[in-house]
Parts: structure tokens; C-alpha cells; sequence
């Protein structure tokens, strides 16, 4: 029991982490039409750019957080204009292409400036144990749940009633048609990366504080894909399911099985599930009339 | 014919000062094709205008180039300008311009295929942080079937539908110019008239200013208070509404009229006509 | 009239059908084949390996633009399929002792049944839904290959004995020359069937499901049928590279079929040009080079800064990234488009249009 | 059974035919001129909640011109979608009639079929919003028409030369044919998504009757169209109905089109028949003119 | 033609290297690969190798195998005289192509079978091997658990990973350990590795053996201090070293270390001429870490190949060989198991003795040093 408690935990913060990560792609996916390849690296900057305010600037945490908050907006600002924006209306194949090359070139910056040695910083959750039901819980994973749910919440509702939240919506179905409206579809496209990259610096320094700030985090970003795809690629709130049950089958199958398969268990899941239902559990079915 | 100008850029323009005034604009696409040829056209303010031509003539062409839409496609417009209401907005962004009171109604719908009806039409005002219960009731009144359909998902909706979302989705923007871009497409003949009772009503109710594209030449010449005549990209006749349905040829051409009447559609025979003015 | 007008057309589909019609593009043919045929005399055997390299990425990419470009099924499961053909290959040779020929050939038609199998879930997904489906297959794949211990020699990686088909073998010392024109000839080969294959009703049905998968099946394409087969034929090509590539390098391990080689072998695709089987094979070259043609030219500018050469291999990423992203700013649709483009460039010069 | 044509009698038509020199029968039915070729009967069909028709039944006869018409969301083009096979009603038949060279006849069952299977019966449509392969030339978008008619084989395309060639020359003589019929020639290498909308809407009849079709489903096709154009689309669809004898089922909003091309209207509204019957019995049913057609005529 | 061209002609001798500096083992490698650079810059500062110049044909190829046999090939185009390698793939991919081209090979995978030169006669292996290295902890941990222990051996999901694994099992057989060894694969890129240790706990292991590299271990580290488990890690090689102390912190405190190289606090005499060099350098080995060293002293033991080849007058690979083969032992001050490096023609085994090593106060500890497996 204690044990499975346990599981539970583990695989719960596991998965609020990947759904903060998922989040950022599904915004740009949905606003954009893009597959950002390059999520993982958003992570990675993300990890780092807190690692830069807090220990290389030695400013105070609170500080160091919202200085790095607007630090990787911008930069998301910044990789829409200079990157993606003269891209508007080319094939998204070819997009797709276009976050590789910007993945290759984020981490090669991180290392160029960081090393590819792990750097260290000092923890920002506590991590004592609290004891529950017979088991021993980490304070740092509970927090980590809580404060992904926050911030999931926050994004959801965001998405769902606000106008902006309405017009990025509408910047992804029909480009043209938003202009007409006088929704700047540059502005939206904008708007999306740079929510996406807040979503990655949050994710990126909760997962940097329970694991390492190392070039590896960027790693944790190629299972946003079997997330989102659970999830359904267009669905915020398909994000945290698929996050979390990705991390929950990935934990459960460690503990109970051989942790091998913990690897290759979520694109398993994923296989059947899109089987069953090919767009994930809550994406949008493709409209297609004739 | 006499009274129908073959020249209307050097024509005087005749009423009150144009709201919209284009000046000899020509647009390329893809820096090769050259689509409209020195087109110049004004609508009054307050009036309903409206512009017809074959298909391919660049009607669309010119509202997109209006609405700022053209860089979407590769295109730009490379010479002339557009004037809305005394500005230069040939190089505005488009939701400068839909802030400024130019608002699209799209060929073939274009609704926000994933958002509801309703969804639909907060975008519709989002140049305006969303528009007020005023707004949606205007909206609404206009078109009632859209009230019983406000939480249904666009994309499923019947051609019809789309359609009136598509115009009650212009209408949030409060505009001062509403151009509508083949509104009767695939309409049937009940909406048709429905819709350009609307257009007519809107017209004459808020003094809303219209441009309007029309393959139903027949019906857009009813609302119309003056009438242009677009083909290869530039204006070959224009004249008041009743003028335009006088001339022979576009009642051959475009009012689809023999001698007597209009012409059974078994009646035609293979051969290809020429255009006069061509 | 009408009997006259039929024999015209007659004749005439010759000639539209020709794979090359003007002078000018029989000239650059011939160029063509003149300077594959002096390129093995005139580089050093690094250079020719590399050439080698970019022959057998060619047949992959050829293969892979068939399902991406002509098909619109975005696959990241490259590696995994390369994977199948180079084991099946490698285990036919070495442990079943078939000749070569025969073996390569059973690799293809494995590999195309491996993908066929994996392309089941193109029929219910779509877009970027199968793109990470296929990402699953490629997981999966290199996953069984990693672990299976079939697949190696005890503890050691699957060695390929040196290619010896019948009496002739590849020597040590003309080793990167005979493969080059063994691989020249497969790479010609697969060019030109993929070519001949997309002018066929097959190759039609892959664009229409591409292009409007409803209005294909409503003129009576069976679009299960188009899709498993585009699957099939590009695991089929792409099993032939992988094959050749085993007998090429001669040690099969799981280690040189990883995501980062399916990531590779869609950019060349992309920055190729889709849907464009000359585009797949520019896009295999400058894939290849690229990365060796950069630090050809890097190592010698970074050598004096220390700074510089420390983190050397990170500025060589970071270029290497900036490459790609500029190149796709300034051309979109890839090098074919580019090709394309400068031809008309010239042939309007000095009018714009 | 036609009401009014120029070409009334069999042997006028005939000749016209000869005189043209066409090699090919379009028309691939070989039920009598007159006899049901297609039986709707009893057809449901929804959409969640949504009722897109219910219980709809009516017959096409071989050789009419076969008209639905409704207001917007009648359920018109899901008719459509169904008898293609696009969409599987809940509920409901949707018989095709066949006759073998053996004069057998033969019945099959739509419903039961799926897309591929119902176009090699003969069933050649076209699209409400023009669905072409746009990155395809004309040529071969036509040559998509041949497919059902043609050998898919992997090795023999790849070796082209011999039997996939000698294939292509004989199906691009067909093509050829409707290109002249529709008179295509000036865009046979052009690449379709490119082409004026008025041509597009004729390359799309086009790709249907390269099916050579049993029955032709044409969607709105004058949808978009002056009445120059409209002229010109009416004449070919009566071309392909009276000189190559193709039974056609039009859906279209142009009241004029509708009632001087069609032998026989079928009304549709909320999903429901509302009306069924020759185009002068449907001018005057009184819930046709409330429902539909308003003022017009 | 391949193997060597410029061999016997004068000016530099020319070594490939093929190094992982971006890639996934790049925290490491880098590491490694400095130390080889720098005792080239060393000895070249010293003159070289009987006056001639050692020259590095040294590039990145990110632990991509495709690459590294690219790279492979360039080296020998330019004329290396023998070739470093760096991880398990490279090392496994190129063995056939260097026993072809006579082309001697050293790298740090230590994996066993690549000490017997019936199989390939090219590769060196200059460490104890990962299943010496595991035959020593194993010896350890049945004498720490007085006599009697639990271990869980937690791996790389790889054949790097399971390398040592059937040895160890042999080596339990016939030594007659009261061991009782259960063996889980670690997913790569997992965050925790609570899910592997409620199993390890389960099976009552309190001794996790890992064979992996320190990231992941240095996280199940940290998993262990947060669930409270009176469980030990000893690491094998690739995650015993600074990086998991550092990366572990406080959690890394009490856990066991199993390293044949020498940390930088040993104090051994062969670091002393790395210290001296690094200090003209701005540096020092406590800040380049241990790995600086292993690839000081791999290059090291290359060079005397190359040297004993010079000598005979015979740059070739078979030279070079043979002369690591008859080269004796070649010392290094400590820096390695019991200080030397010996390869023979019948085994390229160069050492099989190690180190282990206790962390406390964030230092490496030596509990033992130079103990062989027996
Ligand atoms: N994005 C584009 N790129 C290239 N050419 C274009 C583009 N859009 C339109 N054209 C061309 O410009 C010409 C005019 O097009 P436009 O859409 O304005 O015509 P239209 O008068 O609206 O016709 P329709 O009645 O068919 O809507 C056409 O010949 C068309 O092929
Ligand atoms: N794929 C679908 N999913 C959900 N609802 C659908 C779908 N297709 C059609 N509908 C619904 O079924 C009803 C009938 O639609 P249909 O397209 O058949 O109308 P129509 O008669 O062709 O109208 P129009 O003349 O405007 O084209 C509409 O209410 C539409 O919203
Ligand atoms: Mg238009
Ligand atoms: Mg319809």
C-alpha cells in the first residue's frame, strides 16, 4: 500500500511536470498549427535561465523567478518574430523542420554557455518527508503537484472563457478569417510562444529542483509527444490527462514490472489508444465535411 | 448605354464624398502574376455598391487588398492607394484597419470551424474586447435561427448557417464599411432573398455602408445603389444601379437575359461569345 | 479527323512521358554521368566514403519522400525501418549464409512487411497524429533491437563479413571505390523506379490520398489499399538502404538507428523539397554535408581562440541549427523549389516576369 | 421523358454522336432508359443529436436528370454523401440497379459498401466546395478518374516500361476524350489549385465522368457562377445526359438551372421529403414555395 | 590505402580521436578528452615521442555511431597510426573495421570481451574491466554484509549496462558468495527511480550495485535520502566519480565508489606531472576531476605503443601492437588500479585492480586502493 501511495506520488509529480511541458506545445499547436519540436529545449533554457537569475546574478528568489519569467518570454517572443512569423502560411511540414534546427541551436547555446557539465543550484522546494498513511511522501513531489495543477487551472480557464484565450483559438482554425475580425495574428502567434515558454521555464525548474539542471532535461521533452497525443494534440485539458497518465503507467510499471518497459510502456498506451480514438482522448476531430 | 461611362477612372465622381475611395491600385501575387490593372472604385458613405465580374476577374482581389489580407497569400499591392474615410490605409496592418471601421465578410465563409456560434462572435468583437449583450441581441434580431444555434460547434453547421454566422460575425465589429464577398454562395433562393433583405435593411436602418461581390447580378442590382463591372482586373463599366440593368450587355451577360426574357438554360447553344467592351 | 487527331496523341504521349525533353536537360545529364563518372578518380577515399554515405542516405530519402511528400504521411520511424533491413539483411548473409543479393532483397521485402504492419495506424490517424505514432515504431523497434540478443554476436555487435557475391569480393584496398559504384548503381536504380512508380496509377492514388483523401475514395481509390502500400514501398526502400548499409559498414548495432537518425532523414526530405524525388536526393547530399563541409571550415577559423575551440563542437551545432532555420526562412519549400526557381531566374533575365 | 430538347428524336441524337467520333461509352449502365436505377428507401441518418435526414426514399430512373433541392442544411449533400458511401446511415436501403453483358440484373446495396467499392459500381460525383487533388495536373487528376479501371501493380510501375506504359496510353485515350468533351485542352499540364473556379468546377465533372459513370452525383455544381457561366456548365451537363445517355442527380440552388434541366425534383427539408415530382408539379406545391423557394419565379 | 601512410616518414605521429563533447555523454567525455589533449600538449612540450610530435586529429561525434565511423575513416585518410575512442558504440562498431585495418584502438568501454586479442586482436583495454570492476564490489559487499547480502544491480537498459551482469553471476557461482543478485533495467530519462527501488526493497536488497553513468545515479541517490532507505549504492566506473558526488549532495553521503582511476585528492606520484602541467594551464586536476586523468594515462599507455614502435623502427599498427603487447609494464604513478598497465599477446587486459572509494564529506575516501578481484 505504502508502496503504491508512494508510486502514485512519484508518478503524479512525474506527470504534473510533463503536463506543464505538454502545455506549451499544445498552446503553440493549437494558436500556431506548429509542432515545436523544440519543447524539450524550451525546458532546458528554462531550467537554465532560472539558474542564471538566482545563482549567476545571485538575485533573490523572487526576483530571480519573475526576472526569469520575463526573460523566457521574450525569448519566446523573440523566436516567433525572428523564426516562425515569416514562416505564417508555408507548409507546417517545413515548420516542423524549422523548430529541429531552432532545438539544435538552443541546446548548442546552453552548452556554448553553460557547459555540459550539470550546474548546480540550490534547492528551492524543501524536500523532508512528510509521512502519510504509512508512507513516506516527499514534501518537494507534493508541491510540484500542486503548483503544476495551479498553473494547469490557470492556463485552462485562460484557453476556455478569456477573449484572448477565444481569439488564439480562432488564429488556429482560420488565419485569414481572424484578420478580418482584426485579431493580429502575429500578436496571437506571439502571445502563444511566449505562453509556451513561461509553461517550459516553470516545468523546467520543477523538474531542474527534483532531478538536475543538466543538458539531459532537455531529454524529458521527447515524452511531451506521447502526453500530447494522449491528451489529444489540441487539448489543454487532454494535457494533464495524458501527463499524468504517462507518468503514473511509467512509475507503476518500475515499481510493479521491469523498468524497461517503463520507457516504451506510454508509446505502447499510446498506440492503443489512438487505436480507439485517433484523435487522443479529448483532441478536436478534424472537421472535414464535403 | 449612353449614360454608362466606359472610362470611370477619368469619370467625375458624382454624390457625396466616397468613404472608401481605391486610386488606380494594381496587386501582384507571387511577385509574378499580375491580377489587378490600375482599378480605381469609391463607395458613398452610406450607400450599397456593388461589384460584379467573372470569375477570376480579381473582385476578391480587390476586397483583400482593402481588408489588408493580400500578404497572407503572397501578394501585395504594388502600386495606387486605398483612402478609407479621408486615410491612406493601403499599408495598415488588418486589424488596424478593422479598428478603423472595414470589416470582411469572406468568400466561402471562412467561420471559425472549432469555436461554437457564439465563440464565433466574441472573436467578431475582439477588436472591441469582446462586444456587449447589445451586440449579440443586434446580431441576434438580424438573424434568429443563429440565437437557437449559439452553443453548436460552426464547423458543422449547413452552408446556409455558416453563411449568416459569417455576416453576424462582421456585424460584431460595429463597422462603418461592411464588404460581403459573394454572401449568396450556395444560399438557397429563400435565404437569398432573406439575406439581401438583411443587407438592404442594415443599409437603410443604420446607415451601414456596403460593398458588395455578386455572381446573383440580378439580386445585388435590387439593392444596389450603384454598380461596378470588374473583368481582367480592371473597371469596364460602372453607373447607377438602374443604368447597369439596362445595358444589353450585362444583361446578357450577367442577368443570364435573352431578347425576350430570360433564356431557357436548354436553349443555349455551343458557341463562345464575345464581350463587347472586351 | 478524330482517327487522325488519336494518332497524334499517340506519338505525343511518348514524348510527354520522356523523362528529360529539352536539349538543355539532356545536356545536364550527360554532365551528370560524366562527373559520377570521374568522382571516384578525382577525391581521396574519406571524401568517397562520404560520398558512399550520401548514396545509400539517397535511397532512404527517396524512400521516405514517397511516404511523406507524394503520400502526406509524415513518418519519424525511419531509423527503426533502416534498423529491419540492416539485421534482416545482416542475419540472412551471415547466419543463414545466403548470398548476398538474396539477402538484401529478403531485407526489402521484410522490411516493407514491418512497415505495412506499422502503417496500420495510418489508417485511422491523421497528420501530425501519425507522426508520433510512427515515433512509437521507431521506440519500439530500436527498443526489441536493443534488448533481443538474437540480435548479436554474444556479447559483441553483429559483425557482416566483407561482401563477397559469388566469385567477386570487395578488397581491402578498393573497398570505398567498389561499393561506390555498387552504391551508385542501387541509388540510380531506386531513383529511377521511384520516378517510374509515381507516374504510375499507383504513384497517382499515393498524391490523391495526399492531396483530398475523401475525393479519392470517392473516384474509386481505395485509400486503405494506397496507404498501406506507400507504407509498404517506402519500407521497402528504405529496408534496401538499410540492407546495403549493414554490408557497407559491416557491424550492425541498434546504436546507429536512434531517433536522431529518423529526425536527419526527414530533414533531408524537408529541405530536399517534398514530394519531389530529385528534391529527396539534394536533400540526402546537403544533409551529409553539411555537418562535415562545417567543421572543415570551422576547425581552422576556431583554431587560434581558445574560447572558441573549447566549446567548438556546441558553435558547430549552433550553426548547424542556424543553417537549417535560415535556409527554410529563405526557401520554404526546399532546395528542389530553389533549383526550380534560379532555372526561371534566367530563363526570364533580364525581365522580373 | 425529356420535356423540352432540341435533340427529340433517336436518330438526331445518334448522329450527333457519330459525327462527334466518340470512341468511348461514357454512360456505363445498361438499365433500360426508364427503369429505377436507384431506390432510396427509408434512409436515417444523424449526426449526435443531429437529425441529418430521416426517412427519406425516392427513385432515380435511368436517363433523368434528377434534381434535389431544399434550403440550406436540408440534408442534401449528406443524401449525397450517402449514396457515395461518405456517410453510413443508422437506417435504410439505397439500392443500385446494374444489368451484366449477360442481361442479368443486378442489385446492390449501398449502405453496406464503402467509397471505393460504390465509384467502381459506376456512382461519379462532385463536390459542394471543389475537392480536386490541387497539386495534381488536369491530366492526372482525369487519370485519378481511370483508377478503379485500372492494374495497380508496385513492380510493373516501377518498371514502367511495357505493361504500366501500354496501360497509360490506353486510359489517357479515354481521358483525352473527356478533355474535348469538356473542352479542356488549354489546361491539360496545368496544375489544377491554380485554375479559374469555373474551370476547376468543369475538371471536377470531368474527373467524374472519367469513371464512366452508371450514375453522375453532381453537388451544386453552379455554385459561384455568372450566368454566362451558368450557361456553360448547363450545356455540358446536358451533353453528357442526352448525347451520352448518363443518368444524373444534381443538387443545386439556382431555381432556373433546376427547373429547365431536370426531368425530376425531389424536395428535401429538415432531413424529410417534402415534395417529389416533375419541376412544373414542384413550382406549384404550395409547402416547396413556402419552404424553399420563396418569391423566386 | 588505408593504415597509416605518413608511418614512417618524419614529422608528427599522427593519433585519431574520437571524442563525445555535445552529445549525451558529454559531461564525461569532455572531461576525458581534455586529459587526452593535455598530456598530448605535455609530452609534445616534453619533445614528443623520440623528437617527433604527437599530433590529435581530435573531433566531436556526439555519440552518434554513424558519425564516429565517418570520422573513423577520415582518421585513417590523414594517416592516424593508431585510434582513441570514446563510448560502447563506437568502440562496438568500429572493432571489425580496426581488426581489418590493423589499426590499434583504445576507448573507455571496458567491456570484457575486448580483452581477448583471439577476438580482437586491435582493441586495447587499459582498465580493470566493468566485470572486474563488478567481481571486486561484489567481493566487497559479501564481506561488508558480513558475509551474507541482498544487492540489487540496477543498469543502462544497453549491453553497456548488462556487460558485467553474466560474469558476475559466474564469479558468485564459483567464488560462493551468499550474494543473492537481482538485476533491473533503468529507463532512460526517468525523473525518479522510486518504482526500481520499492522493488529492490522488496527483494530486501540493501546494497544497489549501478552500472550506469552519474546522472541517474547520482537521482537514485536522492531517491534513497528522500524515502528514507537504509540502502547503499556502490557504483561501478562511470557513475563513481565528482559528477555524482556533486550532483547528489548531501544525498551522496555514505555511498560506495568502485573507480580504478585515482581521485584527484589521492595524492598518487602520477599526478603530480598532471597537477604540474594543469598549473601552467590556469588549472588544477581537483578541477578537472578524475577523467582527466583516465584520459591522460589512456593516451599515455598509447604512446608507449607508439614509442616501442619508433624504437623498432616500424610505425605501422602491427607495430604498435606488438609493442604494447611486449611493452611490460607501463606505470603510472598510481593513477590506475595498482599503478601499471600490462597487456600481453594473450590478454589486453591492462589492469585489474581498483579502487573503492567511501563518500564523505562530499570527498572520495579510499577504503581500499589496488584491490584485484580473487
Ligand atoms: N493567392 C493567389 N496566388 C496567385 N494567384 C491568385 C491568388 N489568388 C487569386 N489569384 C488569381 O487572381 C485572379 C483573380 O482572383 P480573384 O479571386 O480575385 O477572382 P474573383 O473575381 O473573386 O473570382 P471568383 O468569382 O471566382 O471569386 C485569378 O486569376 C486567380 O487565379
Ligand atoms: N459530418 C457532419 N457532422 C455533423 N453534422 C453534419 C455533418 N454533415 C452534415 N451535418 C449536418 O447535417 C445537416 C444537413 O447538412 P447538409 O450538408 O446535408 O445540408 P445541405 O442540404 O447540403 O445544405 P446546403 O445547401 O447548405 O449545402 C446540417 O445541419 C449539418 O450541420
Ligand atoms: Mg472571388
Ligand atoms: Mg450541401
Amino acid at each position: 500500500m505504502s508502496t503504491f501511495l508512494n508510486l502514485t506520488v512519484y508518478g503524479l509529480s512525474d506527470g504534473a511536470i510533463l503536463a506543464l511541458a505538454a502545455l506549451g506545445f499544445v498552446l503553440i499547436y493549437k494558436a500556431t498549427g506548429v509542432i515545436n519540436f523544440a519543447q524539450g529545449e524550451l525546458l532546458l533554457i528554462g531550467g537554465y535561465t532560472l539558474y542564471l537569475t538566482f545563482v549567476v546574478f545571485k538575485l533573490p528568489l523572487v526576483l530571480a523567478v519573475v526576472v526569469g519569467a520575463a526573460i523566457a518570454i521574450a525569448l519566446g517572443v523573440v523566436i516567433e518574430r525572428l523564426v516562425l512569423r515569416p514562416l505564417i502560411g508555408e507548409n507546417p511540414i517545413s515548420v516542423i523542420m524549422v523548430t529541429i534546427g531552432l532545438a539544435a541551436l538552443l541546446n548548442a547555446l546552453v552548452q556554448i554557455g553553460f557547459g555540459t557539465q550539470p550546474v548546480h543550484r540550490p534547492r528551492i522546494l524543501p524536500d523532508d518527508p512528510v509521512r502519510f498513511a504509512g508512507a513516506q511522501l516527499p514534501l518537494d513531489r507534493l508541491l510540484v503537484i500542486v503548483i503544476a495543477a495551479v498553473v494547469l487551472g490557470v492556463f485552462t480557464m485562460f484557453f476556455r472563457y478569456s477573449r484572448h484565450g477565444i481569439a488564439l483559438r480562432a488564429v488556429a482554425d482560420d488565419q485569414q478569417a481572424a484578420l478580418t475580425v482584426g485579431i493580429s495574428v502575429r500578436r496571437a502567434f506571439a502571445l502563444a510562444w511566449a505562453l509556451a515558454a513561461l509553461s517550459a521555464l516553470i516545468g523546467g525548474v520543477l523538474l531542474g529542483d527534483i532531478t538536475e539542471t543538466s543538458p539531459r532535461l532537455a531529454a524529458f521533452g521527447l515524452l511531451v509527444f506521447p502526453v500530447v497525443i494522449l491528451g489529444g494534440l489540441d487539448s489543454v485539458p487532454g494535457t494533464i490527462v495524458g501527463g499524468l497518465t504517462i507518468g503514473l503507467t511509467a512509475n507503476y510499471i518500475s515499481g510493479y514490472w521491469d523498468a524497461g518497459f517503463a520507457q516504451i510502456g506510454p508509446y505502447v498506451l499510446l498506440i492503443l489508444i489512438l487505436l480507439v480514438r485517433p484523435y487522443g482522448l479529448f483532441g478536436e476531430t478534424r472537421i472535414e465535411r464535403v | 448605354m449612353t449614360d454608362v461611362s466606359l472610362h470611370p477612372a477619368e469619370a467625375p465622381r458624382q454624390g457625396s464624398p466616397a468613404l472608401l475611395d481605391i486610386r488606380g491600385i494594381e496587386v501582384i501575387y507571387d511577385e509574378v502574376i499580375l491580377v489587378l490593372r490600375g482599378l480605381s472604385l469609391a463607395v458613398p458613405e452610406g450607400k450599397v455598391v456593388a461589384l460584379l465580374g467573372s470569375n477570376g476577374a480579381g473582385k476578391s482581389t480587390t476586397l483583400k487588398a482593402v481588408s489588408g489580407l493580400l500578404s497572407t497569400e503572397r501578394g501585395e499591392v504594388s502600386d495606387g492607394s486605398i483612402v478609407f474615410d479621408g486615410k491612406n490605409i493601403t499599408h495598415f496592418d488588418p486589424a488596424r484597419r478593422v479598428r478603423a471601421g472595414l470589416s470582411l465578410c469572406m468568400e466561402g465563409r471562412h467561420v471559425f470551424e472549432h469555436l461554437t456560434v457564439h465563440e464565433n462572435l466574441v472573436a467578431g468583437a475582439y477588436g472591441r474586447r469582446g462586444g456587449n449583450a447589445e451586440d449579440f441581441d443586434l446580431v441576434y434580431s438580424f438573424f434568429p435561427k443563429l440565437a437557437d444555434l449559439r452553443t453548436r460547434v460552426a464547423g458543422y453547421l449547413s452552408g446556409g448557417e455558416q453563411q449568416m454566422l459569417a455576416i453576424g460575425r462582421a456585424l460584431m465589429a460595429r463597422p462603418r464599411l461592411l464588404m460581403l464577398d459573394e454572401p449568396s454562395l450556395g444560399l438557397a433562393p429563400l435565404l437569398v432573398q432573406e439575406i439581401f433583405g438583411y443587407i438592404r435593411n442594415l443599409n437603410q436602418e443604420t446607415g451601414l455602408t456596403v460593398l458588395v461581390i455578386e455572381q446573383n447580378a440580378r439580386r445585388a442590382l435590387e439593392i444596389a445603389d450603384h454598380g461596378y463591372i470588374l473583368e481582367q482586373g480592371r473597371i469596364v463599366i460602372d453607373g447607377t444601379a438602374a443604368e447597369l440593368s439596362e445595358n444589353p450587355d450585362v444583361k446578357e451577360f450577367y442577368l443570364g437575359m435573352g431578347d425576350a426574357g430570360r433564356k431557357n438554360y436548354r436553349d443555349v447553344k455551343h458557341y463562345r461569345r464575345r464581350k463587347r467592351w472586351l | 479527323m478524330s482517327a487522325l487527331s488519336t494518332g497524334t496523341y499517340f506519338t505525343s504521349y511518348r514524348r510527354e512521358w520522356a523523362l528529360r525533353r529539352t536539349r538543355a536537360e539532356y545536356l545536364r545529364l550527360g554532365l551528370i554521368v560524366v562527373g559520377l563518372a570521374v568522382l571516384p578518380y578525382s577525391i581521396d577515399f574519406y571524401w568517397l566514403s562520404i560520398v558512399n554515405m550520401i548514396l545509400i542516405a539517397v535511397i532512404g530519402a527517396v524512400g521516405l519522400n514517397i511516404l511523406i511528400g507524394y503520400t502526406g504521411q509524415i513518418s519519424l520511424g525511419q531509423g527503426g525501418f533502416l534498423a529491419v533491413g540492416a539485421f534482416s539483411s545482416a542475419l540472412l548473409y551471415q547466419r543463414a549464409e545466403l548470398p548476398a543479393p538474396i539477402s538484401i532483397a529478403c531485407a526489402v521485402v521484410i522490411t516493407a512487411a514491418v512497415g505495412a504492419f506499422f502503417g496500420l495506424p495510418a489508417l485511422r490517424l491523421k497528420g501530425l497524429y501519425l507522426a508520433i505514432a510512427t515515433l512509437a515504431s521507431q521506440e519500439i523497434i530500436v527498443f526489441v533491437a536493443r534488448r533481443w540478443e538474437f540480435l548479436r554476436d554474444g556479447s559483441a555487435p553483429l559483425t557482416v563479413d566483407r561482401l563477397h557475391i559469388g566469385g567477386f569480393e570487395i578488397t581491402r584496398e578498393l573497398f570505398e571505390w567498389q561499393w561506390y559504384w555498387i552504391l551508385l548503381g542501387c541509388a540510380a536504380l531506386s531513383v529511377l523506379a521511384a520516378r517510374n512508380l509515381l507516374r504510375s496509377p499507383v504513384g497517382r492514388s499515393f498524391m490523391a490520398v495526399r492531396d483530398q483523401d475523401i475525393a479519392a475514395s470517392a473516384i474509386g481509390v481505395n485509400v486503405t489499399r494506397a496507404k498501406v502500400t506507400a507504407f509498404a514501398v517506402s519500407s521497402g526502400f528504405v529496408g534496401f538502404a538499410g540492407a546495403l548499409l549493414a554490408h557497407y559498414t559491416e557491424t550492425v548495432t541498434w546504436e546507429s538507428f536512434t531517433l536522431q537518425v529518423s529526425i536527419v532523414y526527414v530533414a533531408m526530405v524537408i529541405v530536399g523539397g517534398l514530394g519531389s524525388v530529385a528534391g529527396a536526393v539534394y536533400g540526402a547530399i546537403f544533409m551529409s554535408l553539411v555537418p562535415v563541409l562545417l567543421t572543415e571550415f570551422l576547425v581552422p577559423v576556431a583554431g587560434a581562440v581558445d574560447w572558441v575551440s573549447e566549446s567548438l563542437p556546441a558553435i558547430e551545432n549552433a550553426v548547424f541549427g542556424l543553417v537549417i532555420i535560415g535556409f527554410l526562412l529563405f526557401e520554404p519549400r526546399g532546395l528542389d523549389r530553389l533549383w526550380q526557381r534560379s532555372k526561371d531566374y534566367f530563363r526570364f533575365w533580364p525581365f522580373r516576369y | 421523358m425529356s420535356v423540352t430538347s432540341e435533340l427529340s428524336s433517336g436518330a438526331e441524337k445518334e448522329a450527333l454522336v457519330r459525327t462527334r467520333a466518340y470512341r468511348f461509352e461514357l454512360n456505363s449502365s445498361r438499365v433500360a432508359v426508364g427503369a429505377p436505377l436507384l431506390e432510396v428507401a427509408d434512409v436515417s441518418l444523424r449526426f449526435g443529436g443531429i437529425r441529418a435526414l430521416s426517412e427519406v426514399s425516392f427513385t432515380v430512373r435511368q436517363g433523368d436528370i434528377h434534381a434535389v433541392i431544399g434550403p440550406n442544411g436540408a440534408g442534401k449533400s449528406s443524401m449525397l454523401n450517402c449514396v457515395s458511401g461518405l456517410y453510413r446511415p443508422q437506417r435504410g436501403t439505397i439500392a443500385l440497379h446494374s444489368v451484366t453483358e449477360a442481361d442479368e440484373e443486378r442489385t446492390h446495396d449501398l449502405v453496406a459498401r464503402k467509397p471505393h467499392q460504390i465509384a467502381r459500381l459506376g456512382v461519379a460525383r462532385s463536390f459542394q466546395n471543389i475537392e480536386l487533388f490541387g497539386h495534381l495536373t488536369l491530366l492526372e487528376n482525369l487519370m485519378l478518374g481511370r483508377h478503379s479501371h485500372m492494374r495497380q501493380s508496385v513492380l510493373a510501375g516501377m518498371a514502367w516500361f511495357g505493361p504500366a506504359r501500354r496501360q497509360e496510353i490506353e486510359h489517357r485515350e479515354f481521358v483525352e476524350e473527356v478533355i474535348d468533351l469538356l473542352q479542356l485542352q488549354a489546361f491539360r499540364h496545368a496544375h489544377v489549385g491554380s485554375l479559374a473556379y469555373g474551370v476547376q468546377k468543369r475538371v471536377e465533372l470531368g474527373r467524374a465522368l472519367c469513371i464512366e459513370p452508371a450514375l453522375l452525383l453532381l453537388d451544386e455544381p453552379m455554385a459561384g457562377m455568372n450566368a454566362e457561366e451558368k450557361e456553360d456548365m448547363a450545356r455540358f451537363i446536358l451533353d453528357v445526359s442526352e448525347l451520352r445517355g448518363v443518368t444524373t442527380m444534381l443538387i443545386e440552388h439556382d431555381m432556373g438551372v433546376v427547373m429547365d434541366l431536370s426531368d425530376r425534383i425531389t424536395v428535401l427539408d429538415f432531413g424529410k421529403v417534402i415534395g417529389d415530382g416533375r419541376p412544373d408539379e414542384i413550382s406549384a406545391n404550395e409547402d416547396v414555395v413556402k419552404a424553399y423557394l420563396g418569391e423566386e419565379l | 590505402a588505408p593504415g597509416g601512410d605518413s608511418a614512417d616518414e618524419e614529422g608528427p605521429i599522427k593519433v585519431g580521436m574520437i571524442a563525445d563533447l555535445s552529445g549525451p555523454t558529454s559531461d564525461v567525455g569532455s572531461r576525458y578528452h581534455k586529459g587526452m589533449l593535455g598530456y598530448v600538449k605535455w609530452l609534445n612540450g616534453e619533445g614528443g615521442v623520440d623528437g617527433r610530435e604527437i599530433e590529435a586529429l581530435a573531433e566531436d561525434y556526439a555519440y552518434d555511431v554513424p558519425t564516429a565511423e565517418r570520422l573513423y575513416k577520415k582518421f585513417v585518410n590523414e594517416g592516424a597510426v593508431a585510434i582513441q575512442g570514446w563510448g560502447t558504440g563506437d568502440t562496438e562498431a568500429l572493432s571489425s573495421k580496426i581488426t581489418a585495418d590493423h589499426l590499434p584502438f583504445m576507448s573507455a568501454s571496458y567491456a570484457e570481451e575486448l580483452t581477448d586479442p583471439g577476438k580482437t586482436p586491435y582493441n586495447f583495454v587499459v582498465a580493470p574491466t566493468y566485470s572486474d570492476q563488478m567481481r571486486v564490489a561484489l567481493n566487497w559487499i559479501a564481506e561488508d554484509g558480513g558475509g551474507k547480502a541482498d544487492v540489487a544491480f540496477f543498469h543502462n537498459d544497453s549491453p553497456f549496462g548488462l556487460a558485467p551482469l553474466d560474469d558476475a553471476r559466474t564469479w558468485i557461482d564459483e567464488k560462493g558468495l551468499e550474494v543473492d543478485l537481482e538485476a533491473y533495467p533503468m529507463p532512460a530519462g526517468a525523473a525518479n527511480y522510486v518504482g526500481l527501488l520499492s522493488q529492490a526493497k522488496s527483494q530486501g536488497a540493501k546494497y544497489i550495485v549501478i552500472q550506469n553513468v552519474s546522472s541517474p545515479a547520482a537521482q537514485v541517490a536522492k531517491d534513497i535520502a528522500a524515502q528514507n532507505l537504509d540502502m547503499k549504492i556502490v557504483c561501478l566506473n562511470w557513475c563513481a566519480d565528482e559528477l555524482f558526488i556533486e550532483t547528489a549532495g548531501k544525498a551522496a553521503e555514505g555511498h560506495v565508489l568502485v573507480q580504478p582511476w585515482a581521485p584527484a585528492n589521492s595524492g598518487v606520484e602520477g599526478h603530480a606531472v598532471i597537477d604540474e602541467f594543469l598549473k601552467g594551464e590556469g588549472s588544477s586536476l581537483a578541477e578537472e576531476g578524475l577523467h582527466y586523468a583516465q584520459g591522460w594515462y589512456t593516451m599515455h599507455a598509447m604512446v608507449e605503443g607508439v614509442r616501442g614502435a619508433i624504437e623498432e623502427e616500424d610505425l605501422s599498427g602491427e607495430a604498435i601492437k606488438d609493442a604494447l603487447e611486449n611493452a611490460g609494464s607501463i606505470d603510472t604513478g598510481g593513477a590506475i588500479g595498482d599503478g601499471a598497465i600490462e597487456f600481453t599477446a594473450d590478454s589486453h587486459r591492462g589492469s585489474s585492480a581498483t579502487g573503492i572509494y567511501e563518500v564523505k564529506k562530499g570527498e572520495m575516501t579510499a577504503l581500499e586502493t589496488g584491490v584485484a578481484p580473487e
